[in-house]
């Protein structure tokens, strides 16, 4: 199911004085299976972009084509087209409400009237997906969850709608170390074994960095960078110009590049750095 | 040397100090929930002390009894020697020991950064002239001059961090208790708030106690303490913490990213120090070995 | 989908005309006035003397007129049914029948009536909506709390309540932007908001209620703790760093204020009422 | 009379989704009658009396008040003896009978609170609106009917389960 974006712009406030455009001329093509991530600063635009994904937004100019559906047409179900491209949001507070996990993840596949057997299978198949024990949690209270729990049965809600295209919005922001890896750790299975085209909106290049192959870069509304991870991450010196924060071990590689070692640009995983590094002190050692 | 001299100053003199410190609550289905158990720290005067530790550890209700926001009902805490028990000193315990929230959302008061600022002298009673120099002051402290007449909503979460901690400064107190300030904020906000922690403990001599779970932000602190299911597991300068591998895995806490380098190199026979914690540490160990 | 679109009440316009540096209790007073007349008005003639004095003060602030009657589009479609509603139903005893359809007769009164209520209406949200374009919301608590000063002698809590409305202000653009995340975050799932009848639509509610609810309420608890944690325990012994100036366009504009009231109470003494 | 900071911080909030509510008309459910729809914007005012008592729920109440006399949604809510005065009693009226029912069942002094807090503000907004003449009686009785009583089910059902739902999040410090 791919997903193309055509000359895209969006303002907000449109006809007030607080007018404010945020986005300029997007144009964008995401095919099946890809694992892309969405960078930028606040305000840059990419939370605006990609609630064009699922026509949380539907474009005054320009094109949003799902599977070739235009968002636009009055002929598209924007029921159905929501269920294909499954969104979550950063806070899992917006979404739960329910009094119990399976409650809440039952709700998106009860709006779409399907008989209690294939909810019931959607929900314990789309819990077990995010790694939530479905006799365990089914019952459990919402509110008895830790923050990582909180987040993956957000997840599960949204999974259980059997999107073909997956957005998370900043879903990894206030969790602490174990909880982020948590969540990560469910993201990559889910594109790895289930095929989900994922996009990873995020502030934190930390965190897009571990998992996506393609990283497109907004500032100010418009793409400027939309290359693979490495290639992004090579170009240091532009993202630091827009605001961007790069990841510790891609400052600390570049550091020791501008000293003279002989290490590749773009390192942005720590285990890829220490091997990296090993290897220039050893070439530098056997010169010696 | 400089970090050891500031040790034997500091050492003798506590400013905040726990005894025995209980506390449990009752969680909204009616069971009671042990936050803390026997807890016995004290910070320093002068320094800057990290606490970290999970989500759910009992930091965040460690750091509210310190400025008498929950007072103990087993155990003792001292502000400066007072006890927060006495309700008596609480007014004179809040003055001393300010207190910054993880969302600026929820701590603002005001529609305009100045008022906002102006809110915690104005509480005080402090005469006009006097709020007014603070307020100046505490927007200069923290480069906030630019914005004062905005409203909060309209700034970057980073910049909504800095009124709060602008707001606390304007208190002028001793000591300034931030809970896991930057956790709800973007990484540029993060790097900010935390270089106005480091600057407000170096320049403005404030004691400042950093609650996070961010390793890049512990390594800048002069102490570090991790607790875990409402106990103090570890305490210490933080280079001594992260020689204890075992423990920090345990409490589902991270390694600094030069640390972990720093290890790996060392395990592949590059003779590093041990107690490389921040990348300039890290870099000058290369460049040593050659 | 935007929520934050419309909201123009409590958003302040920065300018520096002279209408935006009045001290707020004159603009309050001058308001007050204004209304209480208002609820007096029985005819026409008054209403074209007051929106010269609008459009004046509109010219004075520099507010782009367009923008001040933005925030009256949602509320349009009520008016013109509640319009139908007095010209159908209102009835006076001497009345001249317009027309009449079906069990219905629209008469003249209705009519009268009709135009009346509707022109009262815009009068106030327009008066009540220049107010808060032209003062922040800060200067107009100020005011009032200020204006309310007397009552704190008799015993009211006139500090503690202006503090809950500066309260209610600030967290109105927050909680609009988290309605609008939570009723995304609910629509992402295939709730379809504008569909269903009303039981229908009423079950909608749940579950962008609940979220909002709880959300607001801990960041109600979140703010207390916050409050506390900066002394404050109420209006007693707080200090102002702001305090209001009287000046010399204060003066005038109370007088040109007085002057206008004067002059529509003349008129609506002068011109008895239509119905 | 003494406001706690707890009180003014409520009352505050609750407030601001009763402004939030009226402005983005999310506070009306459309329904098939002359008004045009049903309002819940008075459910924050019931939840502040039932939650946290009679004056937080008086506060918000004159809030709601105050907000529907400066942007009304009908014409005779620009008086503020229909718009201001019988707003500050639903709060209030909310309290009363949660407190004097709970003691039987939470559950259905919630849905009582919930239903008498709504009645109250349709015949004290209906009965000034009559008596200031903007309403002939027997459009407001049916008005009555027709408004009053799915607001009425509304609120009372949102009454029970946003407090409890509000109640679950709420620690009990322990004594």
């Amino acid at each position: 199911m791919p997903l193309e974006v055509i000359d895209l712009c969006h303002s907000y406030k449109e006809g007030t004085p607080f007018v404010h455009e945020a986005l300029q001329g997007i144009n964008l093509y995401i095919d099946d299976g890809e694992f892309v991530g969405i960078i930028g600063p606040t305000r840059s635009g990419k939370s605006t972009l990609a609630q064009h994904f699922n026509a949380l937004y539907i474009p005054r100019r320009g094109k949003v084509l799902i599977d070739g559906n235009d968002t636009k047409d009055k002929n598209t179900d924007l029921v159905r087209l929501r269920h294909r491209v499954g969104y979550v949001f950063q806070n899992p507070d917006y979404q739960l409400f329910a009094s119990t996990v399976g409650e809440d993840v039952s709700f998106g596949p009860r709006r779409q009237n399907l008989p209690p057997e294939e909810i019931k299978a959607r929900v314990r198949e789309s819990l077990e997906l995010v790694g939530l024990d479905y006799e365990a949690f089914f019952k459990r209270d919402i509110y008895a969850l830790s923050g990582g729990q909180k987040r993956r049965a957000a997840i599960a809600g949204v999974l259980a709608c059997k999107p073909r295209i997956l957005v998370l919005d900043d879903i990894t922001a206030g969790l602490d170390p174990a909880g982020r890896e948590e969540i990560l750790a469910v993201i990559a299975r889910l594109h790895s074994e289930n095929q989900i085209t994922t996009i990873f909106v995020s502030s934190s290049m930390d965190d897009v960095s571990v998992l996506a192959e393609r990283i497109i870069v907004m500032h100010e509304g418009r793409i400027i960078i939309d290359d693979t991870t490495r290639a992004v991450f090579s170009r240091a010196d532009e993202l630091e110009e827009i605001g961007l924060e790069l990841p510790e071990v891609t400052v600390l590689v570049e550091k020791l590049r501008k000293l003279g070692y002989k290490l590749p640009p773009g390192l942005f995983n720590i285990e890829e750095a220490q091997a990296a590094i090993a290897m220039a002190l050893d070439q530098g050692r056997a010169e010696q | 040397m400089l970090q050891g001299l500031k040790w034997i100053g500091v050492i003798l003199d506590k400013l905040i100090e726990t005894i025995d410190l209980s506390y449990s609550y009752r969680s909204g289905e009616g069971e009671a929930v042990r936050a803390l158990s026997r807890v016995n720290m004290a910070v320093y005067r002068g320094e800057i002390l990290a606490i970290t530790g999970r989500n759910g550890s009992g930091k965040s209700t460690l750091a509210r009894h310190f400025n008498a926001l929950l007072t103990p009902k087993e155990g003792r805490v001292l502000v400066d020697g007072l006890s927060t028990a006495d309700k008596a000193n609480t007014a004179l315990i809040r003055r001393k020991v300010g207190m910054v929230f993880q969302n600026p959302d929820n701590q603002l008061v005001s529609s305009v950064v100045e008022e906002d600022v102006a809110f915690g002298p104005e509480n005080l009673g402090l005469p006009r002239e006097e709020i007014i120099n603070r307020v100046d002051e505490a927007l200069n402290t923290m480069k906030l001059e630019t914005v004062r007449h905005e409203n909060p909503h309209h700034l970057s979460s980073g910049q909504r961090q800095q009124i709060a901690i602008a707001g606390v400064l304007a208190m002028k107190p001793e000591c300034i208790v931030l809970d896991e300030p930057t956790a709800h904020l973007d990484p540029r906000g993060r790097r900010e708030v935390l270089q106005s922690a480091l600057k407000l403990n170096r320049e403005e001599g404030i004691t400042v106690v950093l609650l996070t779970h961010f390793m890049n932000e512990v390594i800048y602190c002069d102490r570090m303490i991790v607790m875990d299911r409402g106990e103090v597991r570890a305490a210490g300068a933080p280079q001594e913490v992260f020689m204890q591998e075992e423990l920090i895995r345990e409490m589902g806490l991270d390694f600094p990213v030069a640390t972990r380098i720093a290890s790996a190199l060392r395990s592949r026979g590059y003779p590093l120090p041990p107690s490389i914690m921040q990348a300039e540490e890290l870099i000058e160990g290369i460049c040593r070995l050659k | 989908m935007e929520l934050t679109k419309n909201i123009t009440l409590g958003v302040y316009l920065p300018g520096s005309t002279s209408i935006h540096r009045l001290d707020p209790r004159t603009k309050i007073l001058a308001a007050a006035i204004l209304i209480i007349l208002l609820l007096f008005v029985r005819t026409y003639e008054p209403y074209l003397l007051f929106s010269l004095f609008l459009f004046a003060v509109v010219l004075l602030s520099r507010i782009p007129v367009g923008y001040a009657l933005c925030g009256l589009k949602p509320m349009l479609p009520v008016l013109a049914i509640m319009w139908v509603f007095q010209l159908f139903l209102f009835k006076t005893e001497d009345t001249a029948v317009l027309f009449s359809w079906w069990i219905f007769e629209a008469t003249e009164a209705g009519l009268h009536m009709g135009n009346l209520i509707s022109l009262r209406v815009l009068f106030l949200f327009t008066t009540t909506t220049l107010l808060t374009l032209t003062t922040s919301v800060v200067s107009l608590t100020d005011g009032l709390e200020s204006l309310l000063k007397p009552l704190a002698k008799v015993g009211l809590p006139t500090q503690e309540l202006v503090m809950t409305l500066v309260i209610a202000l600030r967290f109105v653009l927050i909680l609009a932007e988290e309605l609008e995340k939570i009723v995304k975050a609910q629509m992402a799932r295939g709730v379809a908001f504008d569909r269903g009848n009303f039981l229908q639509k009423t079950k909608k509610l749940f579950p962008v209620f609940l979220p909002l609810f709880i959300g607001a309420f801990k960041r109600a608890e979140e703010l207390i703790v916050a409050m506390e944690a900066r002394s404050y325990t109420g209006g007693r012994g707080r200090t102002k760093m702001k305090t209001l100036r009287f000046g010399r366009v204060d003066l005038y504009s109370t007088l040109a204020t007085l002057a206008f009231s004067a002059l529509l109470v003349f008129t609506i003494l002068r011109s008895g009422p239509l119905y | 009379m003494n406001l706690s900071v707890r009180k003014i911080v409520i009352s505050g909030i609750l407030g601001a989704i009763v402004i939030l509510l009226g402005v983005t008309r999310l506070g009306f459910i459309p329904v098939p009658t002359p008004a045009g729809h049903a309002t819940i914007i008075h459910i924050p005012v019931i939840l502040g009396g039932v939650l946290e008592g009679p004056v937080v729920g008086l506060i918000t109440g004159a809030i709601f008040g105050l907000f529907s006399f400066l942007q009304p949604g009908a014409p005779f809510f620009a008086d503020p003896l229909v718009s201001v005065f019988p707003r500050l009693f639903i709060g209030v009226v909310a309290y009363l009978v949660y407190f004097a029912t709970k003691r039987i069942n939470t559950v259905l002094a919630c849905v009582l609170a919930g239903a008498i807090g709504s009645l109250t503000n349709t015949v004290l907004v209906l009965g000034m609106a009559t008596w200031r003449g903007y309403l002939p009686a027997e459009v407001s009785i049916s008005l009555g009917f027709l408004h009053g009583i799915p607001e009425m089910v509304v609120a009372a059902i949102l009454t029970v389960i946003l407090v409890k739902g509000i109640q679950r999040i709420r620690p009990a410090e322990e004594k």
